[in-house]
């Protein structure tokens, strides 16, 4: 789960990394009052969940009550990359000696946490990587030891960050390790942190994506989740416990197990199609759940065919095909449906559907001829 | 021979007596697994269909000489029993369980790894097969048939979908080993590239990766340096948008980091044949398979 | 630092193990009102560091508030093994069901905690590991991977605890541990704990030493000392930083080096003397400390003669010599004083003193010599 | 040859700049010990008499190559500079500060432990002097003389003593090991004797003991099956009241664990002759060393 902005400062905080104080708000007048409240200047944030913001305007400075108001309209349901703002977070202008970057994310090959420090911060790390991959300093944390206060001098001068500030910054560090294990967050990136003409640390943004896998344990981090921005059929499939990822093409898709389902789309595109949406119904998926995938795929509008790819393992073809039929009977689809059933009681399941002779339905015998088919039916 | 299961594999199951670990446990004793012991708190002293429950893994493992452990206890109970096996002596742990959290498994893989011994599959795997031998999981093995080619793959449908394939072209498998969806599984590609290669009965290797970290460019290396056997690749979401995690945990394109293309890429810079479609990877294995 | 059990039991509830509601009473009055609060039955127990104060009367089971007033005043002044009881425990008497022991200890051969669970609650460990081993499960525990739930069932069903409770009892022995490390001990030994009758967990008693030296990250348990039953000579050492133990005999012993100051009080005894404490000035002793060293060793009236045994490493004698000199321009002892000094700079510290010619100061060449020579002035 | 520190030591000390630090180091130095780095954060780019001074272990094993660590710094940030050093490729570190937390010292016995290859002399220790080849710690090297009996000790002062005692009876050491007070030291009698029974110039060792823990029991067992040089006991605490801690935080007798009879006791049955005074123990050397 990715949080935004506030949402990832507020954590921080918890752990004892200072942040500017800050209110967010979600009308133009609730903004202004907010501004008025912290003081001048301060900045006017837009709140999404997607990098880049400041030079697509979502971040602007105000120097008084006016500024703020007219900063705050502007932002306030902007469109950014596709996400509408529907938050900003005023917060409190910090005065700049020096910017930094630090991250900590999961490592995949070495298994282990990778933390992050470079002094070139405000910047996207991907470039800094390119450009002077000195200025960036690494390590692994051993999950069971932990982050040590020799890690965090190490980072530091390796990375080269003033002097004077080698332990605040090894003390933040140490915090940011904190927040990653106790919060058990899958990354968590400042970009910048600051060090305050008082040689004071502080940080200036907050990106951390949470593990969902860990929310049970994390009550109060659930609630973080920000349904307001998410896409209506996500919202939806996440409530009918569905995996679905929406794109941007008009053919439905569903099959059974996380790869099928990639490699579907795939060969969808390789016959020329564009999948409207990525759905795996799960390894031994019962015709309720199908029924109710069905419901999310054709709540988007833009879809006019779907694709039905199952190879049964634990998933029961007859079942499948018994969950399309219910869905025909509760929603009567009006746009053509391609079904290749594969794999266990795959014979049951192609009898039902031509027993069922719902309208409009195609069985297939191969993934490559469903999606051919599919492909045909959109054009 | 084949690859982690076999005649020799003696199966405890953790959560033996749940809905879901009893099923699979008499699926994989049906098909000639030896299936020893189970563990489950509290249910110590009973039997499914024979087969004796213990409370504790070191009691199971006293008791029946287990020397393979399969993990079916849900998310929050599995990274302990995925540790009590290792300490009980277990030397293979098959974890099928999906969802445990994943500061659970890094702290599961640095004890295993310190602790040296115990060879972890999974978590949020479908397991192992050796046709003919052993299955340890959820893989339906009617789709498989004995042979040569070994596969490797971090999706259980998928590999079902290319094992099938390859079968209806009259070939079979060592061995068939899902390492699981995760962004971060026990063991990599390159863990299982490097068991294949040793394993006289495997003459080709079929990985079968997706979109997500560097799993498949770090296989595409080791196969450039340590591995003999002609190997079939074959990358899912070439279509994945970026930052959106597509049903395995561990499938997502962060930034430019984990694209299909890349992976592929790799591969062939490395003289690893890329199948676009899994029908096409079986026709390339089958070719290979010919000469 | 050993703490009082009410103390221990403090810390147990602070990691949320259950323990009997109660209140400490310095005097009877407070001990009535303390039992009418709680109500009956309920126990009053001695608050000394020491084992086997029930047998010695120590614990008494109050069934109302005149045999409270009883218990209390019989209880609040006695002398248990040579400690003064100056407070007594006041809890709610618990229902028992069963009574088992528990104990985390470092194993110093393993370098690991060792934790210990028995179904033979109430008793002496010691004595259940002769009489019935089989009755005490255990196992070590890597400090860096800590307690895991897996530790507590395989206890629990080693060690026969009653099946309906094996899951509390590796709760209850998960936050023990968790108390052992938060708190820093280097013992928590619970005996007994019980399962009441409603078959919930309850920590009946509570022996916690914690470790002095990691006292300044826990600044809440260092107000914990029990000053008011130390000895008088042990606090005023603590005072002045001089690691000090009071003995039964009448030789003031100082040395420099823990070992060899345990040695010499074996000399001593060897000889026919009784130590009347041992006292190590530590490595690199100064003048200062040495006076404020022989201030303690004279305090204790029983004292009849000293003995100083200085082998200068990075201590040197003329320090120790003059630190000696201070102390008798300050003090002037009554007492015979056997010097010995050898090491760093011995001949200078010889010759101070034989410059000073304090009286009743004797020179020894050897240990074995001044040993002899102490015995022999206290005759 | 000689154990832990000779000729091939080159010493990095931890905490360099501080006053005990700087004084001993420089003392080290004068002895003849290699003394090639040191570390003291913020301070990188000083030195001292020479001696160059890094703000990371990692800078300084790589400028100066250092095999030995020398631990200086306050309790509080003892454990931190202890892993620092091994996890910087150092191969031998001794620490002399005293009263570092136990459960400090116990996460760094494990990690020492697992990261396989770093050996921890102390804490709390005098350190370890083979004379005339090196001196790592605050050993008064001026009590000893080169000879063939190796001493190890839990006990500083004790140390001197009988070590003067030995010189004034013409023998000389092959090394003076300082194990130190604590509870639970990083190496134990056993790791020194091992070493000891191994070299070549050690021809009878003296172990000074003391009372509280079972080390001295452990290394009578160990005599017994592993040592054939001669082995002279002292043990100091015969007189010590238990449940009191006797200076060292290791030297408590606890119930009727760790008594100083016990210990001697063990010894004897397994054939090690113990001396009751630090001169009785003098004589007994020099009675085996005649023959």
């Amino acid at each position: 789960m990715d949080l935004l902005e506030y949402q990832g400062k507020q954590l921080l905080a918890r752990h004892g990394i200072p942040v500017p104080e800050g209110k967010v708000a979600a009308s133009v007048e609730d903004a202004v009052s907010a501004a008025e409240a912290i003081g001048y200047p301060c900045a006017v944030k837009a709140q999404v969940q997607i990098g880049g913001r400041g030079k697509l305007g979502g971040i602007k400075i105000a120097a008084n009550a006016e500024e703020a108001r007219a900063h705050a309209g502007a932002i306030l349901g902007m469109d950014i990359r596709g996400l509408t703002v529907h938050e900003v977070w005023i917060e409190a202008a910090s005065a700049i000696a020096s910017e930094y970057y630090a991250s900590l994310v999961f490592d995949r090959a070495a298994k282990a946490p990778l933390v992050l420090l470079s002094t070139r911060g405000g910047i996207d790390i991907e470039q800094v990587a390119a450009e002077t991959p000195e200025a960036i300093a690494s390590l692994h944390v051993d999950p069971l030891l932990g982050f040590q206060p020799y890690h965090g001098r190490r980072l530091a001068y390796e990375a080269g960050v003033d002097a004077d500030v080698v332990r605040a910054v090894g003390e933040f560090l140490a915090a940011l390790y904190a927040t990653f294990v106790a919060e058990e967050a899958m990354l968590v990136e400042v970009n910048p942190f600051v060090i305050t003409p008082e040689r004071e640390v502080r940080a200036l943004d907050a990106k951390v994506t949470l593990d969902d896998n860990a929310m049970y344990r994390h009550p109060d981090n659930a609630s973080l989740r920000d349904l307001s921005s998410e896409d209506p059929q996500e919202r939806m499939a996440k409530e009918r416990h569905l995996t679905y990822v929406k794109l941007d093409g008009d053919i439905g898709v569903l099959g059974n197990g996380a790869g099928l389902v990639m490699s579907t789309l795939d060969v969808v595109a390789q016959h020329g199609g564009a999948p409207a949406n990525f759905l795996d119904a799960g390894g031994g998926a019962r015709a309720d759940a199908v029924t109710a995938a069905v419901e999310v795929i054709l709540s988007n509008p833009k879809v006019k065919a779907v694709l039905f790819n199952i190879f049964g393992g634990i998933t029961r073809c007859d079942e499948v095909a018994r969950g399309l039929i219910e869905a025909f009977e509760q929603i009567k689809p009006a746009v053509p449906f391609v079904v290749r059933l594969d794999g266990t009681n795959a014979p049951e399941g192609r009898t039902l559907l031509e027993a069922a002779s719902l309208p409009n339905v195609y069985a297939a015998a191969t993934m490559d001829e469903a999606a051919e088919r599919v492909v045909e039916l959109t054009r | 021979m084949s690859v982690i299961v076999d005649k020799q594999t003696r199966l405890c199951v953790s959560g033996i007596t749940g809905r879901e670990g009893s099923f699979h446990t008499l699926n994989n004793r049906a098909y000639g697994t030896q299936v020893v012991s189970g563990v489950t708190p509290g249910k110590g002293g009973l039997d499914l269909e024979g087969i004796p429950v213990f409370n504790t893994f070191r009691e199971a493992v006293a008791a029946s000489d287990a020397n393979t452990a399969m993990v079916f206890v849900p998310p929050a109970f599995a990274a302990d029993s995925i540790l009590e096996a290792a300490d009980a002596g277990i030397e293979t742990i098959i974890a099928i369980t999906e969802g445990i959290p994943a500061h659970d498994e890094l702290r599961v893989y640095a004890q295993l790894r310190r602790a040296g011994g115990a060879r972890l599959i999974g978590p949020n795997c479908p397991g192992v097969l050796s046709p003919g031998k052993a299955n340890v999981g959820i893989i339906p093995a009617a789709f498989f048939r004995e042979g040569n080619v070994g596969v490797v793959s971090r999706s259980g449908t998928l590999t079902y979908q290319v094992g099938h394939e390859l079968a209806q072209r009259g070939l079979g498998n060592s061995s068939i080993v899902g390492i699981g969806g995760d962004p971060v599984p026990g063991s990599s590609f390159v863990d299982i590239l490097e068991l294949f290669q040793d394993d006289p009965e495997t003459e080709l290797i079929v990985i079968a990766g997706e979109i997500g970290g560097r799993a498949e460019e770090d296989a595409a290396e080791f196969i450039a340096g340590h591995v003999t056997k002609p190997v079939v690749a074959y990358i899912a979401g070439f279509t994945a948008p970026p930052g959106k995690t597509m049903g395995h945990a561990g499938a997502i394109v962060s930034g430019s980091q984990g694209t299909a293309a890349a992976k592929a890429a790799a591969l062939e810079a490395h003289g690893v044949r890329v199948g676009r479609t899994p029908t096409e990877v079986a026709d390339l294995v089958t070719e290979i398979a010919a000469k």
